[in-house]
């Protein structure tokens, strides 16, 4: 079966080089995207059919010349396979559309199905340089993506941000490898599986790991490029970043720690936990701060990363309790997000992209009202946004209501730091899931809803059929994850049952397609059910209004408790919409505080308002090291400038040091 | 087996080089400095020529003319017609006062004692004087070059670690190749002398003053 | 005889080229003899000579040996098609051309004299008249920058070389006792075979003053201060072959007499000093990289933080080390080079070498800008490029033996990598800015560079591996 | 087959919760009017004004969208099943397992979802400030929420309310900590969900200060019927749910009982509310993050505590 993937893979490269060809000519966007979508569907086919399957592996002579490189398709693979091919094959069929605005469609054809290859390549590798060579070739493919719109200002700072985190990331797992495989140099995955670790190593090697594959995947506080490099890119490339290579970045993750460390340790579990709680609330904070659509939605996939890596924080601490259905619960919820999230972040940015086709603005301020203009990307979106809010009947719910479920079974966990940890994670997952359904009120409210803002919000166009298609399926997928949530989750036991030696209770065979994690009697939930209760509750509603109640029906202008002012601009704003969260929560985590300046009572000058708000974690992280760095080729600059007497000096002190050195030695 | 007499003059050569560094150290004024220089040289050659009669090596005896008149006669000839053409200032402008410029060169040649002396146990006495020797040579002429500014000084101050260098190859009894690498450092030195004149250090620069030759670095601009 | 070949050629190239005048005829012998010499390499391959005296080819310079003549022709083709546009902005002289032609074959010649001497002392004098002409070459603008970077370079140079024949004296001296007199005592083969016999206190000190000598040339702080002037100062096709060629010469010459103390048991490890040194290039090179204004000064720095990583690596040694310190150079040869030849082109099209005055090149020149993107991703060790093997190879191992060094190691890189995306996307993106006027630009050495580092990055041939597992085997 | 009675049984649970719902609203005025010795309305007060709305027309502001219609049917399809899903005078009920404590808390959440955003559709800065208050109340009601559902999962090893109902009806719980805790929080939570004094007060007129009236000022006619309807339901779904974990006397004793009992529970609750309501004064809005926020902590603490009260 690996060979499959691998074809596919040589297919996109060439597919890369074909789009540097014919990226100037007309056809060149249907060629190369349609090339991607029929290849993304054949990986997605692949995938689905080896996922039940064994793993099979080969060896190429390429890479490393002594190890070779090495590939496989095992069930983990193949599970973050359908993720890839299902994130890409969408995006490719929207780019069908949406690439067609594209001003210069040289600087993304030829880079986005490497981009792809890269993505398809990270998750079929099978030793750590095959492995990190797809990891930094996405990279630097997804850097020349964000910098394809280089003349736009700010783009080159979030490409810079990017490459340098992206490059951190490979690095940091380079250093995790390298302790994995020892002095040897055998750095194939099966050697490093076979090799027990110490504990010790193994701690080091999953905090590397947690480094490395978290700041690929926007773990706070190494997620600063997300928001950068997220709005900069196009559209379908922010779907594909969000939703598919943060998602491959978590598989790094879950490869190394679950599959290649052994036997976790509690402790592990918990640095997870608190990262993954942080990230999951600070990155919905961050989100709510933001009136950039594209932003906003980059924020959001900081705070759904934080989902999964609480989901994949418990898999690691009832896995080193011995408790294997609980981890392959938590596991299984994990996976299952990550399976929504690319679902539903996909189609978000499809929606913001197609907002920004329509308008030009990314700013939500500056739109409002779209409902009318651009109905069937209002109702996709709104899916989406509904989806991502963690709401049933969609799929967002049935993963976090699966995560909710592995937080109960944490009493069984002997370890105290685990017992006060995982309950203040479930909070911050509480807090995360009703501070993001806040979020996409105010972005679903802002942007849609209301009435237009400006001209280019009033005169906006549906989008083509391509985009609004490409967005109906994954709304349609949305649903279907959260009605059929127990077939994703069959579809994940081969996966945990490889990872963590058990898996979750056959689901298709339960009693009206409900979901039972651990029992019955336990708990259960039937998203199916609750749609169609719902279904039928509000045709009753509707039916009986239409039996009992009166028909009339009048347009007026809005009451507005009696004084309406026809401007838009007195809407609420994004500003004004998170401002009461804003207070409540940002005063704490930004220093957010507004100054409002009042003219003396007679004086005819307006009112303003401003608002302040810091970003904590650049304040104190980024902009230090940034200043130092600064600071320090500062400092070094001089010795640019010196004279040639100078460098003798040096020449003369390294001589005399070295052999004082030696003499003392001696 | 080299005599005790052979040993010993040659000692008192190697030694008088060291000395001559010292006094080369000492000037302040650029004539004395060039003067001093041809001593060096000529002192050098002496030690040549002493290498090859008691080495048995006449091919030695031609990097002791090369020493004799390349380095003793023509190179402080050009210097001192080049100070004078180009009308360079007379003083030498030291970057640390002579006093401490004469302790660290003591403490070079401690330095070197130092090293040398216990890593050529195995050597034979000739070679290990010179060797140990030659070293305190290449130290003071490095530090010659580092604690003056004027071009003409520094020059100077190569040559005299070059002659160190070649006080090194000529003890090392038997080394082959040291005529031609004492044809490829003066074709070195050469370079040196005939660039600052070739280069029109002078035209361009006004002095040849390094702290005013650096000035012109690409990244002030 | 075929090594003669490879050193016949370039001198008689020189030879011929200080003879003609018209610059497009010596243009083309200058690409002739170059490819000759390249042919006469390859040559090596199937007919190894045996070791004389004087010559020998052995499994580490053969790699030397065929990067250079490959480097060397691909420059000379890049050269013709930069100086033509020199001769028009009236920066050289027919005059000089013809020098600078006659000067580019004697730089060959000497690099390839030393990198097939099997002696000591001819290796020194090798490397001296490979310093003297690029010197010369540096200078050719006759710019107050050129001739301050020549002098400068100079001089530095001369006190290396000094130290390095210093060293080589000790050597000698060291070799003298076991040996014998005479010439024996500096021959390679010879040195190598007995070096467990040597003196090792006085290997140690011959090897301060050898690292010290050569690792001046090689342009390792504090001794690098040379290095970023020469190559902004001169013309580009001298700036690729001193980083291309060069430093890689004078650091096979350091290669050879760390083998030499790797055979001798009771020497110190040359490891800790190389480590150290190789580290401090490095990171210093790294943060002088951000101050840079002028883009050839910054790749200079680039080269002193890639001779740093290779230093290093050799340091680290252990066969994953030096294989990867091998494979370091070779790529960064390539790639520096290939980087060289379009910042060349930029230059020319820009009139300047400023890099604030540069913008937006993926846009007006897309072929240069992209060019020169994949190989600051190469050079700074992104995949698919070969870089990423070698520093994959030389973090992993690194850390698993000295996990402190390996943070360092890796902080330096980081800190490199931000400088050049930082510097190379104000280059290459955004708005245009400065002239955007065609350019006559030869694209084949650049894109030839580029795909041998990129078949190198996804594989490498089975020969190769071989021939570089044995000299890492030799390297200690 | 039990499966039609079963229905049956589900199907009057349904029936009742959406009867019953706008007579605890009525009685819940009645107390408050008497003790502020008013004569106050009827309590079936509610039901006849809903029978008003429903025969009033409907005006819609000229830019309203579908949204702004379909979402009154929305929350009252939604907070209907979610009431439904709570047990009031039985346990196990049919379709009970199809969701649980989280579910529900989740359907209501989607009922918030659609009434904020109806808030926002037409663009007026009312809408804009009912909503964004809204969510800035759920944002922490709703999680302590679900803190006080694991608190009370991880006594009862379930968080479907049958189970729970069960165990603290049949198993020696005693009196705990976490329970206590969980009360509290949970009252409080349901204040906050139900715009109740003081966090909101539900009979409010001064602008300034709505949250729930500001997000519905738009609404007319049978649109606002629904909403009203479906705000009742939330308040009887709170009663029930704080009943059936914490006082789940009767359930497990026939219909009959249980529904008298149920009945009795929900006036008591009424009666509570009522003088809880007039012996409060209103807080301002942004007190109420530190009054939800000590809810959060309640819970949260309750979670923790239950560690040390199963050590007792």
């Amino acid at each position: 079966m690996i060979a499959l993937p691998l074809g596919c893979i040589v297919l996109l490269m060439t597919l890369a080089l074909v789009g540097a060809v014919v990226a100037r000519t007309a056809s060149g966007g249907r060629i190369v995207y349609g090339g991607s979508l029929a290849i993304s569907l054949a990986l997605l086919l692949i995938a689905l059919l080896s996922i039940g399957g064994g793993s099979s592996t080969v060896t190429l002579p390429l890479g490393l010349p002594w190890i070779g490189a090495r590939f496989q398709l095992d069930p983990l693979a193949a599970f973050f396979l359908v993720v890839v091919g299902l994130g890409s094959a969408g995006a490719s069929y929207y780019a069908l559309g949406y690439g067609r605005h594209e001003p210069e469609p040289q600087r993304v054809l030829p880079f986005y199905p490497a981009f792809l290859a890269g993505l398809t390549l990270v998750v079929v590798a099978a030793d750590a340089f095959s492995f990190l060579f797809a990891w930094e070739l996405m990279s630097l493919a997804s850097w020349a993506l964000v910098m394809s719109h280089d003349r736009e200002p700010g783009n080159a700072n979030a490409g810079f941000v990017y490459i340098v985190m992206a490059s951190f990331s490979g690095l940091a797992l380079l250093l995790c490898f390298g302790l994995l495989a020892g002095a040897t140099g055998d750095f194939s995955f099966a050697a490093m599986q076979a090799a027990h670790p110490s504990p010790g190593i193994a701690a080091l090697a999953l905090v590397l790991a947690l480094i490395g594959a978290g700041s690929k995947a926007g773990v706070v506080p190494l997620h600063a490029w997300l928001p950068l490099a997220h709005p900069a890119a196009p559209s379908h490339v922010s779907a594909l970043m969000s939703g598919v290579m943060t998602k491959v970045a978590v598989y790094g993750f879950i490869r190394i720690v679950f599959d290649l460390l052994g036997a976790p340790t509690w402790w592990g579990g918990v640095i997870v936990l608190a990262v993954g709680g942080i990230t999951a609330v600070l990155g919905v904070l961050y989100a709510l701060m933001e009136h950039d659509l594209k932003r906003l939605l980059a924020y959001h996939t900081v705070e759904n990363i934080g989902i999964i890596f609480i989901g994949l924080g418990l898999a690691l601490a009832f896995g080193a309790n011995l408790l294997p259905a609980a981890a392959a619960l938590a596991l299984t919820a994990a996976l299952f997000h990550v399976f929504n999230h690319s679902v539903f972040k996909s189609l978000l940015f499809f929606g913001s992209g197609a907002v920004l086709t329509a308008t030009g603005e990314r700013d939500m301020d500056h739109l409002g009202g779209l409902i009318h203009r651009m109905p069937k990307t209002a109702f996709a979106f709104l899916i989406g946004c509904i989806a991502i809010s963690a709401l049933p009947p969609l799929n967002g719910f049935v993963s976090e209501w699966l995560t909710f479920q592995a937080i109960l079974l944490h009493p069984d966990l002997p370890q105290w730091g685990l017992k006060l940890a995982i309950p203040a994670d479930g909070a911050l997952l509480a807090l995360s899931a009703a501070l993001a359904a806040a979020c996409f009120v105010k972005a679903f409210g802002v942007t849609f809803l209301g009435r237009a803002r400006t001209r280019v919000a009033a005169d906006a166009r549906e989008v083509d059929g391509y985009s609004t298609n490409a967005m109906f399926v994954f709304a349609a997928l949305c649903l279907l994850a959260g009605i059929f949530p127990g077939a994703v989750i069959d579809l994940l036991a081969p996966v945990t049952q490889a990872l963590t030696g058990a898996h979750m209770p056959k689901q298709l065979d339960v009693a009206w397609l409900s979901i039972v994690p651990v029992e019955t009697a336990r708990s259960s939930y039937n998203g199916l059910l609750v749609l169609v209760f719902v279904t039928i509750s509000a045709s009753l509603g509707v039916l009986a209004i239409h039996r009992f109640a009166s028909h009339a029906l009048r347009r007026a202008p809005a009451w507005d408790c009696g004084f309406p002012d026809p401007r838009p601009q007195t809407q609420y704003t994004a500003g004004s919409f998170a401002q009461p969260i804003r207070r409540v929560y940002g005063a704490v985590v930004f220093r957010a505080h507004d100054t409002v300046t009042m003219p003396p009572p007679g004086a005819t000058a307006p009112a303003s308002i401003e608002k302040h708000i810091a970003d904590p974690i650049w304040d104190a992280l980024y902009a230090p090291i940034a200043a130092a760095v600064w600071w320090m080729s500062q400092a070094l600059n001089h010795l640019q400038f010196l004279t040639i007497r100078r460098y003798l000096g040096f020449v003369f002190a390294a001589l005399v040091i070295l052999l004082l050195a030696l003499a003392l030695w001696q | 087996m080299i005599s005790g007499f052979a040993f010993d003059v040659s000692h008192m050569l190697a030694g008088l080089l060291v000395l001559v560094s010292f006094a080369m150290l000492y000037q302040d004024r650029l004539y004395a400095v060039i003067n001093v220089l041809a001593l060096h040289a000529f002192v050098l050659a002496i030690s040549v020529a002493w290498q090859a009669h008691i080495q048995h090596a006449p091919h030695l005896y031609i990097t002791a003319l090369i020493a004799l008149g390349f380095k003793a006669i023509a190179i402080p000839m050009a210097l001192r017609r080049m100070v004078f053409r180009l009308g360079i200032h007379r003083e030498i402008e030291t970057v640390v006062s002579i006093g401490l410029t004469m302790l660290a060169g003591i403490a070079m040649v401690a330095l070197s004692l130092m090293v040398m002396l216990p890593v050529t146990a195995h050597v034979d006495p000739v070679a290990r004087e010179d060797i140990s020797l030659a070293l305190s040579v290449v130290l003071i002429g490095l530090l010659m070059m580092v604690t003056r500014r004027n071009a003409v000084s520094q020059v100077a101050g190569f040559l005299s670690l070059e002659n160190g260098v070649n006080l090194a190859a000529t003890g090392a009894q038997g080394m082959p190749l040291v005529v031609e690498i004492s044809v490829a450092f003066s074709i070195l030195i050469a370079f040196i002398v005939v660039g600052i004149f070739l280069f029109r250090i002078r035209e361009r620069f006004d002095t040849v003053d390094l702290e005013a030759l650096d000035r012109f670095r690409g990244e002030r601009r | 005889m075929t090594e003669t070949l490879v050193l016949a050629i370039p001198l008689l190239g020189a030879a011929l080229l200080a003879l003609i005048r018209d610059y497009r005829l010596s243009a083309k012998i200058n690409v002739t003899a170059s490819g000759l010499a390249l042919i006469a390499a390859l040559l090596l391959l199937v007919d190894r000579p045996a070791a004389g005296q004087f010559l020998a080819v052995d499994d580490l310079n053969i790699v030397f040996i065929l990067l250079s003549t490959f480097v060397g022709f691909t420059t000379s083709v890049f050269s013709a098609s930069y100086i033509g546009h020199e001769l028009e902005e009236g920066r050289l002289t027919p005059n000089y051309l013809r020098f600078y032609h006659a000067m580019f074959q004697l730089m060959l010649f000497g690099m390839n004299l030393a990198l097939l001497a099997n002696n000591i002392g001819l290796m020194w004098v090798a490397v001296e008249l490979a310093t003297l002409t690029t010197v010369v070459m540096v200078g050719i603008y006759r710019t107050h920058e050129a001739i301050e970077a020549a002098w400068k370079y100079f001089i530095l140079g001369s006190v290396g070389i000094a130290l390095a024949l210093f060293g080589t004296i000790l050597v000698y001296l060291a070799a003298r006792p076991v040996v014998g007199e005479g010439i024996d005592a500096m021959v390679w083969t010879v040195l190598l075979t007995r070096a467990h016999d040597f003196d090792p206190a006085l290997l140690n000190v011959a090897f301060i003053f050898l690292l010290l000598g050569y690792g001046t040339k090689v342009g390792l702080a504090p001794m690098h201060a040379w290095l970023p002037d020469a190559h902004a100062e001169g013309p580009t096709p001298i700036s690729a072959v001193l980083s291309g060629l060069l430093l890689n010469v004078a650091l096979y010459a350091l290669l050879r007499f760390k083998v030499l103390l790797a055979a001798n048991p009771g020497a110190i490890a040359p490891g800790p000093l190389m480590i150290a040194l190789g580290l401090l290039s490095l990171i210093f090179a790294a943060f002088m990289l951000y101050r840079r204004r002028d883009i050839k000064r910054m790749f200079a720095y680039s080269s002193i933080e890639h001779m740093g990583i290779t230093v290093f690596a050799f340091g680290m040694a252990g066969p994953l080390g030096n294989f990867a310190g091998l494979l370091q150079m070779a790529m960064h040869s390539l790639t520096k080079s290939a980087i060289f030849f379009s910042v060349g082109h930029v230059a020319q099209v820009k009139g300047t070498q400023r890099i604030a005055d540069m913008g937006g090149l993926t846009s007006t020149h897309p072929l240069l800008g992209w060019g020169l993107i994949a190989g600051v991703a190469a050079i700074a060790g992104l995949p698919p490029f070969g870089v990423f093997t070698s520093e994959f190879l030389l973090v992993s191992s690194t850390f698993a033996r000295e996990p402190l060094l390996a943070i360092l190691f890796v902080f330096g890189l980081l800190v490199s990598f931000g400088a050049l995306f930082l510097r190379v996307s104000s280059v290459a993106f955004g708005e245009p800015r400065g002239p955007t006027g065609p350019v006559t630009a030869s694209y084949v050495p650049m894109f030839a560079h580029l795909a041998l580092v990129l078949i190198a990055g996804v594989w490498l041939p089975g020969p190769l591996v071989a021939w570089f597992q044995h000299v890492a085997v030799l390297l200690g | 087959m039990a499966v039609i009675p079963a229905l049956l049984v589900q199907g009057v649970q349904m029936a009742l919760v959406l009867l019953l719902a706008p007579l605890l609203t009525g009685l819940t005025r009645k107390v408050k009017a008497r003790l502020q010795r008013r004569q106050g309305p009827s309590v079936i007060q509610p039901y006849r004004d809903l029978k008003r709305l429903l025969h009033k027309d409907v005006v819609l502001a000229e830019n309203a969208s579908w949204l702004f219609r379909v979402a009154p049917y929305v929350i009252f399809a939604v907070t209907w099943v979610a009431a439904a899903l709570v047990p009031t005078f039985a346990t196990g009920l049919l379709f009970s397992w199809s969701g649980d404590l989280i579910a529900i808390t989740a359907l209501l959440g989607s009922a918030r979802f659609a009434q904020a955003l109806a808030a926002m559709d037409i663009g007026t800065s009312f809408g804009g400030i009912g909503a964004s208050r809204e969510v800035m109340i759920a944002s922490l009601a709703e999680p302590a929420m679900l803190m006080i559902a694991l608190s009370v999962a991880l006594i009862a090893g379930s968080t479907q309310l049958s189970t729970i109902a069960d165990y603290m009806a049949f198993s020696a719980v005693g009196l705990r900590v976490t329970l206590a805790l969980g009360l509290v929080a949970l009252v409080i939570v349901a204040l906050a969900e139900n715009a109740r004094i003081p966090v909101d007060n539900p009979a409010t007129h001064l602008e300034l200060t709505m949250v729930h009236e500001a997000m519905v000022l738009e609404y007319s006619g049978r649109h606002l019927a629904m909403i009203e309807l479906a705000a009742s339901l939330k308040l009887l779904l709170y009663v029930s749910v704080i009943a059936c974990i914490f006082f789940p006397f009767g359930l497990a004793h026939g219909y009959v009982i249980g529904l008298i009992a149920y009945l009795l529970k929900l006036a008591v609750a009424g009666v509570l509310l009522g003088v809880f309501e007039v012996s409060i004064a209103k807080m301002r809005v942004f007190r109420v993050p530190n009054f939800l926020g000590a809810a959060l902590m309640l819970a949260l603490l309750g979670v923790l505590l239950r560690f040390v009260s199963e050590g007792m």
